[in-house]
This record gives structure tokens, C-alpha cells and sequence, in this order.
């Protein structure tokens, strides 16, 4: 599952789907949080950030032989402390299962149409960022 | 020449002065040179999508394309 | 947090007591599931186990300078699709967050007095066990 | 002669053919030798803690000691 939407989400709620197969040793989630901030604001490509999204899924499933995958991103205005990104994965064993969510992370961070604009600021990547989609290839 | 229409996303928005706009213009950059705003956008690594494929700026457009200009991505 | 327990958890409920702080940009966490088995039964030495747990919690903080970390280990017997242990790490970074996670996972697997019997067998640690933990070192 | 309580965890209780007994010994290594199992746990790697912290064999213990022989370890 791929989703890009305004309201919050329930971490615990999205593992569910996850689970509940006897292939699936392993769970791995991450959840981005807004730090302190005073005003943060997310945009998308409406359509091509989810196919985007739902791409990287599929690339990430044969790659890491992933039982599932969950992406959900959310756009609009966050404050402080709000959850802004959540990444789940099963996999029979655990390496795979780390190693799809990072994956994933990595690649939300700099190739999925989505901007932050932090008081006012369009946000430019970092150069980590941009080098930790390189060790992937 | 084809009519396209092109979509600026999060900060090109400003660069453009708009979020859409309609044109003829053979490739994007022909586009964005007809708007005045090819140097400022190419100073900024755009990706540039069309239809909502990522392309180059040189790719041929046909009636109707939807060419996005976006900046570097930051989401996560 | 440390805790030893035969009862179930819930990773979301977990999950909670790592979040609400603003300098908490990631949160990672792991879930173990029993995989399909007839039977499986876990032993810790009581004392022990919590005591190197709790150690391994506090290297795991000032290692990848995590803000915190809840490591859960279930005893007793298990059946598939049991949840068996969490991990979860809260830091300001991803890739903190996600090297904690790990570093506590590897050492669960191989430096924490608990032991699998499955089917009637106690089970040997892997070779890729022992070596996990080594590429900490 | 230090008196200490040995305690035989997991796999190792099989081997012991007791989860906990009490000897009198100057190191783990005496004592498993006096309890004829030295070698069996040995083929095994063995970790050795005494008080709940890991020792090696050969350490000297005090009277009261626990002295626990657990098998490695597979956890996770």
C-alpha cells in the first residue's frame, strides 16, 4: 500500500497489515516526526507522487524479497511533533527487512516528488541525503 | 507546434510567477525559454517530468503533454 | 525500557513511549514474529537477562547518540505468529535510528542469555549470528 | 573448599541432568570436573557467569557463589 494524504496515521494501525503470516519473521517500520519548528509545510505532485511511490515499493519487494510494504507520506501543514512519514516492511528474516526499509527512506527522502518548506523556506536536499541514494546503485 | 501545458511545483512556482501556464513550444526547453525563465530554472537542477515521466529538457512534446518543472526533492 | 515478559505486546502501545519529544525526528523499531513452527519455547536466566539487556540499551544510546530505546524479549512458550521481541530506538536522525535498531537486534540474536527450543531441540546460534555481531566490533 | 551453587541453563540442563546443584570447588572448571561433565560442556562453548556476570573457568570463587553454565546463546 502507497498513500499520500493530509490527516495523521496510526503507526500501530498500519503495522496490522503487516502481520498475521506465518512467511513473516521480521517487521521494520520507521515513522519521521516533525522536530521543533515553527511552520512546516509539505507539497506533492498529485498522481506522480504516488506512482512514484508505488514504483519504489515494487523495487524494493523483488529487491529485498520483501513479504509487504507500506509507504505513507503526508502533505499540508505539520507542527511539532507530528508523525510526517511512515515506512513498514516484512520479510522472512531481518537484514532484508532493515535494509528495505532504509531503502525506502533513502529514496523518499530524494526521489519522490515532495517539498518542505520550513517557515517560509523551500528546503534544498542535503548532501547526504543525495549520496545515500548513490550507495544503492 | 504543439500546445503543452506546463506545471511549476513547490519553489519553481515562484521562479515562474505561476503554477500552470499554456504554451507551443517544441521541447521543455524551448518552453521555458519562450517564458524567459530557462537560466533561472537550469541554475537549479530541474527535474522534468513529462506527463508524469521523468525526461530531459530536450525530449519532443505533443499537444496536450503535461510538462512538470521541479526542484530537488525533499521529502522523508 | 527493558522488559522480559511471557505475555503478548503491542508494538503500536510501545511504540507511544518513544514519541513527543521535539528533538525526535525518527523513530525505527523492530518486531520479531514466530515463523511457521510446531512448537517453539523460549528460556532467559532471570536476573541476567534483563541486567544485559539493560546494557546493551544504554551502548546502543551513546553509540549512535540515540534519545530512546525499549528493547521487549518474550519467554515461555510461543505460538506462530506470536510477536517474540521489539526494538524500537527514538534519535534526531534516520540513519541513527536505524544503525541503534540494528546494532540491538545483532546482539538480541547472540549476546543475551535466552535460548529457542523449537520442536523439541534447543536451537544453535547461525554462523551469520555470530558474525553480525563481530562487524559491531 | 568454597561452596557455590551451579546452575545449568537451557540445553545444558540435559547435559547436567540438573537445572541447579551445589559442590564444593575452587574454579567452574573443578567443579564441572568433580560433576564429570567438564568435557561434554566444554565440546560446547560454554559462557560461564558467576554473580550473573561473564567469567571465564578458571576463575577463583568465594563461598555462595552462583555459577551458571549457559550454551550460546539464540535469542531474538
Amino acid at each position: 500500500m502507497v498513500k499520500v494524504q493530509r490527516d495523521p496515521f496510526d503507526p500501530g494501525a498500519l503495522q496490522q497489515a503487516l502481520t498475521g503470516n506465518e512467511a513473516v519473521g521480521a517487521v521494520v517500520t520507521f515513522t519521521g516526526y516533525v522536530r521543533q519548528t515553527d511552520t512546516l509545510e509539505l507539497e506533492h505532485y498529485p498522481g506522480m507522487t504516488e506512482a512514484v511511490m508505488d514504483d519504489l515499493r515494487s523495487q524494493a519487494i523483488t529487491r529485498f524479497s520483501l513479504h509487504g510494504a507500506v509507504l505513507v507520506h503526508r502533505v499540508g501543514p505539520l507542527q511539532t511533533n507530528d508523525p510526517i512519514v511512515w515506512v513498514g516492511v516484512s520479510a522472512p528474516h531481518r537484514v532484508d527487512a532493515f535494509q528495505g526499509a532504509m531503502f525506502l527512506m533513502d529514496h523518499l527522502k530524494s526521489s519522490v516528488p515532495l517539498w518542505k518548506k520550513e517557515q517560509g523556506q523551500w528546503l534544498r536536499p542535503s548532501e547526504h541525503d543525495k549520496s545515500s541514494i548513490e550507495a544503492w546503485s | 507546434m504543439p500546445t503543452v501545458n506546463l506545471v511549476f511545483l513547490a519553489a519553481f512556482r515562484d521562479v515562474a510567477g505561476t503554477d500552470r501556464t499554456t504554451v507551443e513550444a517544441a521541447t521543455p526547453r524551448a518552453a521555458l525559454a519562450q517564458l524567459g525563465i530557462l537560466d533561472a530554472l537550469v541554475a537549479q537542477t530541474p527535474i522534468v517530468a513529462v506527463n508524469q515521466r521523468i525526461c530531459d529538457l530536450d525530449i519532443a512534446l505533443s499537444s496536450g503533454d503535461e510538462v512538470a518543472l521541479m526542484p530537488p526533492m525533499t521529502g522523508g
